[in-house]
């Protein structure tokens, strides 16, 4: 572990890629199925918002704003701007839940969502996100807090088999999918909150984007706290497990803060193994640690001489810092969007809450930067290669199919860095 | 020079295109059934093309960290490009809490030394005004300490949508920085180009032909924009408003300050392209300037045509149906028939009284305005055997499902449509997207659908 | 389908893309497990096969070469060095599977395999392979055909639920692997032969390279003739299915040209389904399904402006234009290493067998290049992008993790071909 | 001129650096148990390096299909790089059946229109030897036509190994070219380099040393060749035999026949580069130069000391277990001392008594030759603490299970190693391997493994 510099000093930022807690918070909502996120805000923030996402996923965003104007803005503590908001979606479309998150405006104001909640009569889940907090990563957890708190029937009925997955914000549709595989192949029957794994996976569907498509059910929300077991990754996620096993004393909980890596997969799987009470994982398993161990054989040259700019939200920083770490790489700079104690945890010489103007002023210690499309100006700038990851990605299509995490994902994104690394050493 | 803008006024430009019917929809969106960006988006499109200029946005991360490096305006400024850069304050809550107006100055502070801008526009959004942050007072002192433009612009979130925010952005350049420098030299044909933001290079497309004329482009607003030349636009001899109503208050005002006159065009398509620069020729009203642009004109056309000629193959016979929105209800079907494509019918739904006319008078009597088109666009496609949609991505389906060719008009363009060389590009997309199988082959039926 | 010239006549290959016939049957016998390839010629002919093939997949190889030599060249007709090289492998190792074949000097001196083969005491399969005949896809073929012929017993017994896969030069170890578990899913028992899935599919194992380690076991070919069904995958294996229909007369073959893209894939399932009596596939293969379209319609603005050369084995190719023509991409050229039926199946403006001078000389024709590491000079002069597919790619590691066939391979090819011609139009 | 060369002669070659009780082992490859390239590689690899001159392999689609661009041999050339591209007639089943003639003179001339090399090479290779195609009489006839050098190269593989097949490449190039042209100038320091391939510019390690002491390289046999310099190497005032054994029946010939003494020597290591500058100042007999080149040396030795320093705090009493085969043996393991690096044990099994004297010397009393390295290592490394295994990718899975660095020396180098600079890229690839944690990792036990 290298020195953390938890801030700046700056009293700005410039070149950033952080982004806000409401951001966060409309895709938590859109891993729901059927859900209508609704952004309690002036109009601009969920428009930024939908197109923002509507680019990274190219696929059309369901999203709707309480449209708070100058008038409401002033006068009104947001009672007329959200029940009329909800009377407008209903009027058009059937949402299975209504996900409404405050921005910075309304929470200026002081707007009383809980308040408003309560009476509207419609599945509503409220979550107070101001975006002068936090951001995407704690948006995200938020919501999926809130989702729990407000949706889930208390019981104390457990079922040993079924277990609840919290993945953190930065893990994509195809790997929340690859991580439900991998538990179900001990024998799990594995419910994600929130799951892009079936929704934001980039399928076609006759989709108007009226409402979120795929993501879970608001039923099987309901339903959750009958779980025997409850997994978290990413330690933005801790929170929200907690308030899981508020619903159900008897739920026992797993903590990982990420699920990267040989070391990373290692300890799921050895809880799995311990879990499930099984001597030996699935073939499939095996193999792909096979693999893994393979790819990082084949990189480590490269990547033993290749000095690593990484930038992205904290808990995808740390498992992509450990995955490159472990295969040899010297990961000099970790720049993360906000502060974490996933940050602690980050295997590199230097680690910093920061943004894209820190990145560049520490151009010269390193040759392959990792991080998102904000990157590409920079990487052209200074002259490196990047690989592409993280929020936002607009020079790429293809973004939720990319794979980092678990044996499978590491070796594929070791394989990447690595070939991205020695073209560019190839041709300078 | 210092004080906030009168919204209401902006909101009762008489210039305003709207319709007086609509004036209130068009003020007040409907919560949960809106889309569209805010007040502070459109001081952004309007002014962050000065690529010279610092962009500070006084805010919480949402509004800059969503949108910067969002828009492809080209410049041709040497130096670094503050257009595909993001400054923001990043507003915490102890900034909520105390006032954010330390970190504001300090901020001003950072960017003039690190970066040396010509200028910088500093934004209030939502929070920063609610907070009542004196942006106002901060900027006259950096004026003062540094010697350089520091321009407040006021078009927070709430206040309104994009066009509002537009028009916000050019009172800002209007009472800051319009007329507070002399050029070197002024002619007789100098133009200021107010509402062009050089979109994929769309300014490019006809700005050498205007040269080639000798007119000269004085200055702009703001597309590939300079702070030394939009100071001095109070000069230009005419004001040429280019797609782009919501800042035809800046030009009356200009009128009504500097007795500079305005025409209002559009360089979409070819005819559009041609009565554009013949309308600019004729204001500028010298008449041997209007006679090289009509020979002007009949070259440019003549070798377009050349050019477009292994397209009108392709297309003959052709039939669109468009469903986008505003002026590009009429402006794309207007290109497309230059294309040779006919426009069977086109989306009116949130058009205004202007639009529709527009568009009926493009299209003739027997194509359809749609007001519906979500409903009524696949109906169409089946009568008129259309074979091209042109939609955003919710219709994308529409289009698969009826087997035909489909063209994204709301994504991110990377080329431009602009000018005469522009409809060249669109005609290579639209072709590439009728020749394209994939809208067939992805229709194919699964193996186990019915 | 455009214009196929299925030969340029020019006296020579410049810049050849094209492999030798030995090399494809080295390649089989390494999809076997436990196996021992054993080159018949010169010493440079296997050192050649054994160098490239470890820089490709970046592992050791097994293989070993008779080594004939000037003396044994002229007077021998191949007895002593097969037999004293079957000799001295068995003092070191014990092979399951001895692969014994040719090269172009053998045949030359017209030395009899069978003949040698007949003497000798152990599990050897020979195969005549002159390197001057075909090339890889059809060396591979037939050594997977002389495995047949000489190890499979024959039988009159049916096993409904066994079904034999016969998979083309061109397709990786993961292709192979994802093939299997598709065809799997659907509740048959699959084999494949060769099976580079377990062999190099890259995996760390203790292996000192002594022999193949992975791959279909010895015992397992010589009970293939029991399967309901045999399905052969690229023009090159048909002859390897009605090898195996010789040896039981009530196996069922089903070709496929290929299983690339989506009618490809369409094609395999809808057989799938009618084969197994089942109404739906797995959700995993209606989820790719859909997955695939979407990646065809982001790829597909991108796509339908680039025009494509693509290089590579007549089978491989036929996949990989397939895919990329569904997406609208326009396959300007596609040159193959040999002439084969597969060829005037490929939906490209023009199709030839040539080499890279042929390639260069067309440069004004394409955009993007998809080809085989030798196709790097060439783009790198060009200044065109590259996606890099077939033999032999050494600038990259993970090669045998690359998966272009399927619903799911088709969708990662169309997003990795899409953004390397994105990338290059950005940045020119 | 032409005539192919007596293998059994170059077999026997006097000045062949195998000690005589191996020769049989070494003329015949034990089938089934053989590594190592044939002659016609070993003819490739020293003659390809000519960038200005085409090689046509005149075979089937094996000889040049799988070993085209597999050698990072890099060259100044100004023109296309013929070393990375491939050539061959591609013999098919028609030309074994009717002979490959007519198709080998057709392609020379498709290699002349198309490319204009400086000269052309035409590989034998083993289906045209045994089939009986005149090659000899082809090149001479082209030769003629075009005047240009077409050199007829007889190595087809199973004449033999690699080494053979290098000398008979040297061979060729003493028959057909070297002789056949007069330089513009001569000095008295003219030398040849002989063996040196510039692989990952090795050469340009030290020429530029040679250069600043006046020492001209008027020609190489074969790296960043060039065919005009190699036809007047003749006149040289020396051969320097770089690393490379198989070309000493070149060099005595040419000492025959030239009266062109020759050195043999490495520059493989601090060491061997000093010792080798010296060498070369030495056998040219000029005291003034000798003096120059001791200067040089010190300055060379002591800038690379300071560059070096860092690496020394990290390969402070590090222990080096060395698996690799021929001169590397030891010339790695000079290498590695010159680094500071302690090497325990190296692997002699199928070195020459020469080699295991040299490694003997080089490693000390201490130090294991080893003579089945892949039993012996892992004790080696158990009993010494060994930090790191320099070895071929098979003993790869050795470090790990003990937990060690690992070096793969077979693995394509990318950079050189060569002269004083390499060291520092030397140093700088084992300071990598040494601190890279991937070998800890990687021997991670699988959670399901006991």
């Amino acid at each position: 572990m290298g020195e953390v510099m938890m801030k700046t000093r700056k009293p700005l930022q410039v070149n950033p890629f952080k982004l806000s807690q409401p951001m966060g918070a409309t895709l938590a909502f859109l891993g729901v199925d059927r859900c209508m996120p609704l952004m309690h805000g002036a109009m601009g923030c969920t428009s930024f918002a939908k197109v923002y996402y509507t680019r990274h996923f190219c696929e059309p965003i369901a999203i709707q704003t309480t449209a708070v104007t100058d008038v409401t803005a002033i006068l009104d503590g947001g009672d007329t701007s959200i029940v009329e908001a909800v009377k407008n979606i209903t009027a058009k479309v059937s949402p299975g839940l209504i996900g409404l998150h405050s921005t910075g405006l309304t929470e200026t104001k002081g707007d009383d969502l809980r308040g408003v909640a309560s009476k509207i009569d419609f599945p509503l889940v409220y979550v107070n996100t101001p975006d002068y907090e936090g951001g995407l990563e704690s948006g995200w957890a938020l919501a999926t807090q809130a989702m729990i708190e407000q949706l889930v029937a208390p019981t104390e009925e457990i079922n040993d088999d079924k277990l609840v997955l919290l993945p953190h914000v930065g893990l994509t549709s195809i790997e929340v999918e690859k991580l439900k595989e991998f538990i179900a192949a001990f024998g799990f029957d594995v419910l994600a909150l929130p799951d892009l794994s079936t929704a934001l996976d980039g399928h076609l569907g006759e989709k108007q984007a009226a409402l979120s498509s795929g993501g879970i059910a608001v039923g099987e929300i309901r339903r959750l706290a009958d779980a025997g077991l409850v997994v978290s990754v990413g330690d933005s996620m801790r929170g929200c497990a907690e308030a899981l096993q508020k619903k159900n004393p008897f739920i026992r909980h797993r903590h990982f803060a990420q699920v990267s890596g040989l070391s990373g997969t290692d300890a799921l799987a050895s809880w799995l193994l311990a879990e499930s009470g099984r001597e030996l994982p699935p073939p499939a398993v095996v193999r792909w640690r096979k693999r893994l161990q393979d790819a990082m054989l084949d990189s480590h040259f490269s990547l033993g001489q290749t000095r690593v700019l990484a930038v992205g939200e904290p808990d995808q920083l740390a498992g992509l810092c450990l995955t490159l770490h472990e295969a040899g790489a010297r990961v000099s700079v970790a720049i993360s969007t906000v502060a974490s104690s996933s940050l602690e945890k980050i295997p590199a010489e230097r680690v910093l809450v920061g943004d894209l103007e820190d990145a560049e002023n520490l151009g010269g210690d390193y040759d392959l930067v990792v991080g998102n499309g904000h990157c590409e100006a920079l990487a052209h700038r200074l002259h490196k290669p990047l690989v592409l990851r993280g929020f936002p990605n607009w020079e790429e299509v293809g973004n939720p199919l990319k794979h980092d995490v678990l044996y499978e994902g590491g070796a594929y994104f070791l394989c990447e860095c690595a070939n991205a690394a020695e073209k560019f050493r190839g041709h300078g | 020079m210092a004080g906030k803008p009168k919204i209401k006024e902006l909101l009762n430009e008489s210039a305003c295109a709207h319709s007086p019917t609509k004036k209130a929809a068009c003020n007040a969106p409907t919560p949960g059934a809106t889309t569209g960006g805010c007040a502070f988006e459109g001081a952004q499109i309007s002014l962050f093309p000065y690529a010279d200029a610092a962009h500070l946005v006084h805010g919480p991360i949402t509004c800059l960290g969503a949108s910067w490096e969002t828009r492809a305006t080209k410049t041709s400024h040497p130096g670094r490009d503050f257009t595909q850069m993001g400054f923001t304050t990043d507003i915490t809550n102890n900034d909520v809490v105390f006032g954010g107006e330390g970190k504001l100055r300090d901020a001003i502070a950072h960017i003039l030394t690190h970066y040396a801008p010509s200028a910088i526009f500093v934004y209030a959004t939502c929070v920063t005004a609610l907070i009542g942050d004196d942006i106002d007072a901060i900027c006259k002192e950096a004026a003062e300490q540094y010697g350089l433009p520091v321009v407040p612009v006021h078009a927070p979130g709430f206040v309104g949508g994009k066009n509002l925010g537009s028009r916000l952005g050019g009172e800002a350049v209007l009472r800051h920085l319009i007329g507070t420098a002399e050029p070197e030299f002024t002619t007789d044909f100098d133009i200021n180009l107010i509402g062009e933001y050089n979109v994929t290079g769309d300014l490019w497309q006809y700005s050498h032909l205007l040269e080639e004329l000798g007119i000269r482009v004085l200055s702009t607003l703001s597309g590939d924009g300079r702070i030394a030349a939009i100071r001095t636009a109070h000069r230009a001899r005419l004001n040429v408003l280019v797609c782009a109503k919501s800042l035809i208050s800046l030009t009356r005002k200009m009128q009504e300050r500097y007795d500079i006159p305005f025409v209002s065009l559009s360089f979409y398509g070819k005819r559009d392209t041609s009565a554009g620069l013949l309308a600019i020729a004729e204001a500028l009203g010298d008449s041997d300037l209007i006679e090289r642009t009509q020979k002007l004109i009949v070259r440019e056309e003549a070798k377009l045509e050349e050019r477009l000629a292994p397209y009108r193959e392709v297309f003959r016979g052709k039939k669109a149906v468009l469903n986008t929105g505003g002026n590009k209800a009429w402006s794309i079907a207007a290109a497309l028939q230059d294309l040779g494509i006919e426009v069977v019918a086109t989306a009116v739904g949130k058009s205004t009284e202007a639009d529709r006319e527009k568009a009926r008078e493009y299209l003739g009597p027997d194509a359809v305005l749609m007001t519906k088109p979500g409903q009524e666009q696949a109906r169409i496609i089946d009568e008129t055997g259309a074979q091209l949609l042109l939609a955003g991505g919710r219709s994308l389906y529409t289009a698969i499902k009826k087997g035909i060719a489909f063209a994204d008009v709301n994504q991110e363009k990377k080329k431009s449509y602009g000018g005469y060389a522009g409809l060249l590009n669109l005609a290579e997309d639209l072709r590439n997207a009728l020749e394209n199988p994939v809208f067939r082959n992805v229709a194919r039926r699964a193996p186990w659908e019915k």
